[in-house]
């Protein structure tokens, strides 16, 4: 079929000879498994983080603003650098899902899912920002445009900070039903997949009874598409927002246009970075490298190259056009971010931002894993510093030098910060143990064009699907799946490809432990002569329908559940 | 092979016929003198001259009554100067219009064969063809510049040393603002874009000869590169070649709002030759699809288009500041109608045309669409120029539609000349069948 | 409503399209289709109509570009004009670039919002909903095409087989 | 000195200060009958005799460091000679105005016009009623500070102390800035600044300027909020907390502010301030406004401000009201004069002058038309109803 046409020279974007099935199994792995020791302990570290942070968020509603760093100068850093900063990783999410799908970029789909997910956990981050940093939180809800007791007391539309509650608001919920909308395929499959009644009803529930029908995909597909539409401009409109709050200002520094692209750029980058970072950990915590390749690293990795270069680019353009513009104190704050006492944090920011990404233009490191995950975390740490450097020496020195300070954090607000470091990490932990990390669904549409499998039968000639050689039917209501290898097998063909058991050296396991093998299975497994996990564990798809036609019980229920993967596990652990 | 059809060929060459009349008119019309210059006025329209000298007043208010008389003068050999000058701009801003559908092409171009997009390669030689033309129109953008700085005209104020001379500001400029250095710009520039033009086009061409891919990944290479370069020159064009001829107003947008207009205004361009030489018979596999690609390009870059124009004017409307507003302060004034006109045109009406789905797919909605975009980003590079050159005598009169039926003739006859040099569809390029193949 | 269907399964999404087509070419009803994954196409060879969903949601976002305007109309011209910093807040239009930002944000979420429930009622999702699928296997890597059998049962039953099903399955419903 | 001997007094070098001598100031160091916390500085009284307040001392340096509790960190102009303006008085006499105190132009249609005529907003009309406008004569101001005493006095603005102070968070709603020049004299500085080429010498440049002359020339500036009628403040407040009113003030409801800051940061004169703490009723910040004597004492025209909002000069909106009120009341026209706010009634120099320059009679209308006359930063075109009087100063040796 036409649609699925790839050109040779593509790579690959599922590796491994995956059918279907073998999709969802990988993917729900994570989900039906146990949670790993290292996955408790940084489970820990992060919620430990998150209460710190919490203490530091009540001691300072409690006590007063002045418990951060802030002065009559420097009336926002810490705070309003974190919100952006967040803000910005939070761009990622929605552009790999909006921006890659209307340019029909397929390698989206094995991140899209994940980057959502950072979307929605770091806008969360974000959001707590602006109310804590108000003097008085407790009434935060006043920037929302409700009437005061005599109706006439309404919100001030111009001011960006409230264009910011619009949009930060419109964002967060649109992305949340975008990737709720594309989690209920996913839910539904594990739903129908699981086997305790407490997960069946849990997962029965998010999926919201999805059914898969032929009209159901069909609106499923426009919706998303239209989604992506709006989803587009939306993200582009969020950070622009949030450089509104400084471009629209009067203050040197904060004043200039390029703010608008210049933001959502750094966005972007900042966002493709986190994305990178937690993705490289999550491939190989919940073995998804098949689907997370070193190809998606390479491209994400370009894509960090050419917004760094981007954001360079208008880092420069500022510099110059402060010269041009022939203003002192334009002038005079662009000389003093770069060289005056946060110099420092300037050359952090040109490193890190600008420099470092350029060493993607050769491909050995932008493939390489190690290298990806360091100039990831170094990306976030610069971008941390840009904002930074945007919003503390800007006002620092400002017009009337009688007002010039310096600006040190307290305990306080760094506390706060890792706070949501922590509390970012925590959903994201709970969410890559409980979530379908992968859209499997569309991974699954795509197949047939960029998996492996598929591209290596294209190459050699070879027809994508073969018809199936139906029995003879000898039952009306259930003609059973035939497999298209073999139609005849016997034990002993079975058992020589799984090993014999022999009683004098092995044990028996009990592959009652293997979800999936009821105690009569169990017994008609040892009829047959498997009492092992190691044997289990070495049955592939010929030796699953082998077994089926011996047992003639449950077709296909062992492939299902992945018998050979859960008994390996098992193996390994006893 | 496309053989470009005579029908065309003398439509192009009487455009530039009559474009030529009309710009001669221009030239030979404008006043040599200062009485002359006043005389037009005069005669043209009275309330409007009213009007400003109330504003010109206003100016003056602060100043001492002493200086009166020397604002008058200066104020009528200002005027003489936009008047001299409008014939000039007429043809500047149509060269450059021109001159930026093909810049923008390249850069589209450079970004399809950078990304390995896999709908268009077979749309590569269209793309190769309007990118000809900036051989042509790069060395009339030059020899503009070449006789602004000789002062046959005063479009750029700051290549006048008497003015440098009381300008503070413009002496504090004058390091990057000096006739020289702009000219060697100028040139790397040119250079570098024709450059990469005809390397790629050479890879490309060779690609169908070769056997191997090797032509095509250093296509891809040289592709890249030339982004970087593109994302730098781009940028500094628009403040020497636009911005400088308001020389005292500065906006770090203006480079990537000018790359926006280019954008929108070059795949307009890509899409209305595509769809003439399919309805001629030519590109057997184009398809719909690549119309509906085209088509949403035109109508995602409209918005990011729009986009920038509204982040330029907003952040100057919201903080107000004297130096800045000036800028729009002189475009609302003056030219209200085609300042605002303009955002109907490259907004609104894209917007509405192109949201549909299926309209995408209609060719005569895209070519109309396509033509009120042109018009629209005509507009933008007029709106753009004209406020600093010839300030309220301006018009779309004979030289400007002169202006523009010359370089249009002159950009078709180049273009369609340079369609005729290769076949219209590449052969081995590796992405060539999933373009073939390439359904929506 | 007892009606017999046949629940066809396949493992395959081009034996899946090549099959509906068959069984559309000789004039049998297709009850449904029930997939694992979306397979493009599927919907125009079934015959189902174009979804509209699309017209709805640039409905819903006029519908908020509307709202905005009017609330911000009334809120900061109407009910209240005050000076604030100076922005002519006596006209909609000339304070407009102030009003935008807003304008769009709220037109998006309109049209985002109210089109994803159109969508999950039109679709019959909510949270307890019941899923309806006929075996667990349609989420996962088969696809079940669901027919009304009406006439000659065993020349479907043939036809189903040959067209490549890797089950058949015949259900009172 | 003659056996007398003040232990652990701070030091700090202050420019202009001559060689070999060190100054002292009278008032500090009290203990009676204050509370501990505004117990601070040393009693120079002992040093005092024969009514002679120049005496000879001998100075021993002792250990140990005194963080300086200083309002202003940045104590040069950097050349930014627009903030304070000043000329000599030849040529005050001798030359133009607009030689000695330009107007900011910007260029329109390649035009210079004045900075202040190009507006892209359709303006509000200020003609009815009363437009306050307050002017400030630097020529007059000796930074005396007693401007500043009356404002904390009128409008209950609390005492924060050195720990806040050290914080760089100073509650003044009026301050006095002080600038010493760089080189012998601010016109130095601007030319200094102005023959800047290339980034390099900027930078050494500029470093040099940040500090001060040995001999330095000084310049007091009381800034106060300017009421821009285009105040970037107002705009920017989400829950319009912050408005302007008709009479040209910049109101602040403080019941409103949410404490976003926004306002603060905007500002280019920086002048708002924001409630950091519970100042009233607080055990950190045992000043004046945390027991019931201190309460008895407080304005009760103006209200207190609770913690988290911003506050910042209101022109004394409570004076000028009850003026109006009166005049009400009694049915008669406002006279010139009778508008004042705290710090114009306190200067005894007249440097504060506040009125209604919808009143043609007015003094501060006819101040508003002089040459001397200037706004703060008025290139960046805020507007503000608080102006300045050129500085003037003698240069001819006597």
């Amino acid at each position: 079929m036409a649609s699925h046409y790839e050109a040779p020279i593509r790579k690959p974007l599922v590796i491994g000879d995956k059918s279907y099935h073998d999709v969802s199994v990988d993917i729900s792995a994570p989900i039906e498994g146990r949670a790993s020791m290292q996955w408790w302990i940084v489970f820990s570290i992060a919620l430990a983080a998150l209460l710190w942070g919490i203490g530091a968020i009540i001691y300072t509603i409690s006590t007063g603003i002045g418990t951060w760093g802030l002065n009559k100068t420097v009336n926002w850093a810490w705070d309003i650098t974190n919100f952006v900063w967040w803000v910005g990783i939070g761009h990622a999410g929605t552009l790999i899902s909006a921006v890659l799908l209307l340019f029909r970029q397929k390698w989206r789909m094995a991140i899209n899912r994940s980057a959502e997910a950072m979307t929605i956990f770091s806008v969360i981050q974000a959001g707590i920002f602006p109310i804590i940093h108000m003097g008085r939180p407790w009434l935060a809800y006043w920037v929302v445009p409700i009437p005061n007791q005599f109706g006439s007391l309404w919100v001030n539309f111009n001011s960006p900070l409230l264009w910011d509650v619009f949009a930060i608001s419109t964002y967060l919920s649109v992305s949340l039903v975008f990737w709720w909308t594309g989690l209920l395929p996913d839910f539904a499959m594990i739903r129908d997949r699981a086997v305790k009644p407490f997960q069946k009803k849990i997962y029965g529930l998010v999926s919201f009874g999805w059914t898969g029908r032929a009209k159901d995909w069909q609106r499923f597909e426009e919706v998303s598409l239209v989604l992506a539409g709006l989803a587009t401009p939306l993200v582009l409109s969020v950070h622009t927002i949030v450089s509104f709050d400084f471009a629209t200002s009067v203050i040197p520094g904060w004043h200039t246009t390029i703010f608008p692209p210049y933001f959502v750029a750094g966005a972007i980058f900042s966002g493709f970075a986190m994305v990178q970072t937690l993705l490289i950990i999550m491939r190989k915590v919940s073995h998804l490298e098949d689907y997370i390749t070193v190809q998606h690293i390479e491209l994400m990795n370009i894509v960090i190259m050419v917004t760094g270069s981007i954001v360079g680019c208008a880092y420069i353009t500022e510099l110059f056009i402060a010269w041009y513009s022939g203003v002192e104190y334009e002038q005079y704050a662009f000389l003093n971010r770069a060289t005056g006492p946060y110099w420092w944090a300037y050359l952090l920011m040109m490193s890190c931002n600008v420099v470092s990404p350029q060493i993607m233009w050769f491909k050995k490191i932008r493939t390489s894993i190690v290298v990806s995950f360091i100039i990831s975390i170094v990306v976030n740490v610069g971008m941390w510093f840009e904002r930074f450097v945007i919003i503390v020496t800007s006002l620092h020195r400002d017009y009337l030098p009688s007002s010039w300070t310096m600006f040190s954090p307290t305990f306080v607000d760094i506390g706060i910060f890792i706070g949501t470091i922590g509390f970012f990490f925590v959903l994201f932990l709970l969410y890559s143990r409980t979530f379908p990390v992968i859209a499997q669904a569309e991974v699954k549409s795509i197949l047939k064009a960029s998996g492996s499998k598929y591209k290596k039968l294209r190459d050699a000639g070879k027809p994508l699907y073969q018809m199936p050689v139906v029995k003879a039917g000898k039952n009306e209501v259930k003609a059973a799946a035939a497999p298209p290898a073999k139609a005849e097998g016997n034990v002993s063909d079975l058992l020589a490809k799984l090993g014999a058991f022999d009683p004098s050296k092995d044990k028996a396991d009990d592959l009652k432990k293997v979800k999936g093998i009821g105690p009569k299975m169990e017994k008609t497994l040892n009829e047959i002569g498997i009492f092992t996990f190691a044997q289990v564990s070495r049955m592939t798809n010929t030796e699953y329908d082998l077994l089926d036609e011996i047992t003639g019980s449950f077709p296909g229920r062992a492939q299902r559940d992945d018998w050979a993967g859960q008994a390996g596990k098992l193996n390994k652990n006893s | 092979m496309y053989t470009f059809s005579n029908r065309l060929k003398i439509g192009a060459l009487i455009l530039m016929g009559i474009g030529i009349l009309g710009m001669g008119i221009g030239f030979v019309s404008a006043p040599t003198t200062v009485e002359d210059a006043k005389a037009m006025v005069a005669a043209h329209d009275e309330g409007h001259g009213e009007a400003h000298a109330e504003e010109v007043d206003h100016g003056v208010a602060e100043a001492d009554h002493a200086m009166v008389a020397e604002h008058d003068a200066a104020h009528d050999e200002h005027l003489l100067h936009q008047l001299q000058n409008r014939p000039w701009s007429a043809l500047y801003v149509a060269a450059f219009f021109f001159f930026m559908i093909a810049l923008g092409v390249l850069a589209f171009y450079a970004i399809q064969r950078a990304a390995q997009a896999g709908w268009s390669p077979l749309l590569f030689r269209v793309m190769e063809g309007i990118t000809a033309y900036l051989v042509p129109g790069g060395i009339i953008i030059i020899v503009i510049f070449v006789l602004s700085i000789m002062h046959f005209n005063h479009m750029f104020v700051w290549m006048d040393a008497e003015v440098v001379a009381e300008d503070a500001l413009l002496q504090g400029k004058a390091g990057y603002l000096n006739p020289t250095f702009f000219l060697i710009r100028a040139a790397i520039f040119l250079g570098g874009w024709i450059l990469y033009r005809e390397v790629s086009r050479k890879l490309s061409l060779a690609q169908d000869a070769s056997d191997d891919d090797s032509n095509f990944k250093k296509n891809f290479r040289w592709s890249a590169g030339f982004l970087v370069f593109y994302l730098v020159t781009e940028s500094i064009m628009s403040w020497d070649w636009i911005m400088s001829v308001d020389p005292h107003w500065f906006s770090t947008l203006f480079g990537w709002y000018v790359f926006a207009s280019m954008m929108v205004s070059g795949i307009t361009v890509i899409a209305l030759i595509t769809i003439y030489l399919k309805s001629k018979g030519y590109l057997p596999d184009v398809n719909d699809s690549h119309i509906h690609d085209l088509a949403k390009f035109m109508f995602g870059f409209s918005i990011f288009w729009t986009y920038l124009w509204f982040s330029q004017f907003m952040l100057i409307w919201y903080a107000n500041i004297p130096e800045e507003v000036t800028y729009f302060v002189t475009r609302i004034e003056d030219f209200n109608l085609p300042f605002f006109g303009m955002v109907a045109m490259n907004f609104i009406f894209p917007v509405l045309l192109l949201m549909n789905s299926d309209y995408k797919r209609i060719n005569w909605f895209v070519v109309m669409t396509g033509i009120v975009i042109l018009a629209g980003h005509y507009l933008d590079v007029f709106n753009m120029i004209m406020p600093a050159t010839v300030g309220d005598q301006w018009a779309i009169g004979i030289p400007e539609i002169g202006a523009v039926c010359f370089f249009a003739g002159l950009f078709i006859f180049w273009v369609f000349r340079a369609l005729t040099k290769a076949p219209l569809q590449p052969k081995r390029n590796p992405f060539i069948e999933e373009s073939r193949h390439f359904h929506y | 409503m007892a009606s017999k269907v046949i629940h066809a399964y396949y493992n395959d999404d081009d034996i899946l399209m090549q099959a509906v087509k068959k069984v559309k070419a000789t004039k049998h009803h297709i009850e449904e289709v029930y997939c694992p994954f979306p397979v493009h196409g599927l919907d125009k060879a079934m015959g189902l109509a174009p979804t509209r969903i699309a017209i709805t949601s640039f409905m819903y976002g006029c519908l908020g570009l509307i709202v905005s305007i009017v609330m911000m109309n009334y809120i900061m011209i109407d009910d209240w004009p005050q000076d604030i910093g100076g922005k002519p807040s006596f006209s909609y239009i000339e304070n407009m670039p102030a009003f935008v930002p807003i304008m769009f944000e709220l037109t998006v979420f309109f049209a985002a919002h109210l089109m994803v429930i159109t969508f999950y009622l039109r679709s019959r999702l909510w949270p307890f909903k019941e899923s309806e699928n006929p075996d667990p296997r349609t989420t996962d890597d088969h696809f079940v095409m669901e027919i009304e059998v009406h006439g000659d049962e065993k020349t479907l039953m043939a036809m189903l087989k040959e067209s490549g099903a890797v089950e058949i399955n015949k259900v009172e419903k | 000195m003659n056996g007398v001997s003040l232990d652990n007094v701070p030091v700090i070098i202050q420019p202009g200060q001559a060689p070999k001598t060190v100054g002292l100031s009278f008032g500090y160091g009290r203990k009676v009958g204050m509370k501990e916390e505004m117990q601070t500085g040393v009693n120079a009284y002992a040093v005092y005799t024969n009514f002679n307040s120049v005496q000879s001392v001998s100075i021993e340096k002792a250990d140990g460091l005194h963080e300086f509790a200083c309002i202003q960190l940045q104590n040069t102009l950097m050349g930014r000679g627009e903030i304070i303006k000043e000329t000599t008085l030849e040529k005050y006499t001798t030359e133009d105005a607009h030689e000695w105190n330009p107007v900011p132009v910007v260029s329109l249609d390649h035009q210079e016009v004045p900075a202040t005529t190009v507006d892209l907003w359709a303006s509000f009309d200020r003609s009815i009623g009363h437009h306050f406008n307050m002017s400030i004569d630097l020529n007059a101001c000796t930074g005396c500070g007693a401007c500043v005493i009356a404002c904390h006095a009128e409008n209950n603005v609390p005492v924060v102390g050195k720990t806040e102070v050290r914080r760089s968070r100073d509650m003044h709603w009026l301050r006095i800035d002080r600038y010493y020049s760089s080189e012998d004299t601010f016109e130095d500085d601007n030319i200094k600044k102005d023959e800047f080429s290339g980034a390099f010498e900027s930078k050494s440049g500029f470093e040099e300027m940040e500090r001060s002359a040995i001999n330095p020339q000084v310049a007091f500036q009381p800034v106060m909020c300017q009421h821009c009628n285009h105040a970037p403040c107002e705009t920017v407040c989400p829950v319009a907390a912050t408005s302007h009113s008709r009479q040209g003030q910049n109101h602040m409801a403080y019941n409103r502010c949410v404490g976003t800051r926004y306002c603060a940061n905007n500002c280019p004169y920086k002048v708002r301030r924001f409630n950091w703490f519970l100042y009233n009723n607080n055990d950190e910040f045992d000043f004046h406004m945390n027991n019931d004597l201190g309460k008895m004492v407080i304005n009760p025209d103006v209200t207190v401000r609770s913690r988290g909002v911003i506050e910042k000069c209101s022109l004394c909106i409570q004076m000028t009201q009850k003026t109006i009120l009166d005049a009400k009341r009694d049915g008669r026209v406002i006279e010139d004069g009778e508008f004042q706010t705290a710090c114009s009634n306190a200067c005894s120099n007249g440097a504060i002058v506040f009125g209604d320059i919808n009143n043609e009679e007015s003094k501060v209308a006819e101040l508003k038309k002089e040459d001397r006359m200037y706004h703060l930063l008025e290139a960046v075109g805020t507007k503000p109803n608080v102006f300045y009087h050129v500085k003037v100063r003698n240069t001819n040796e006597a």
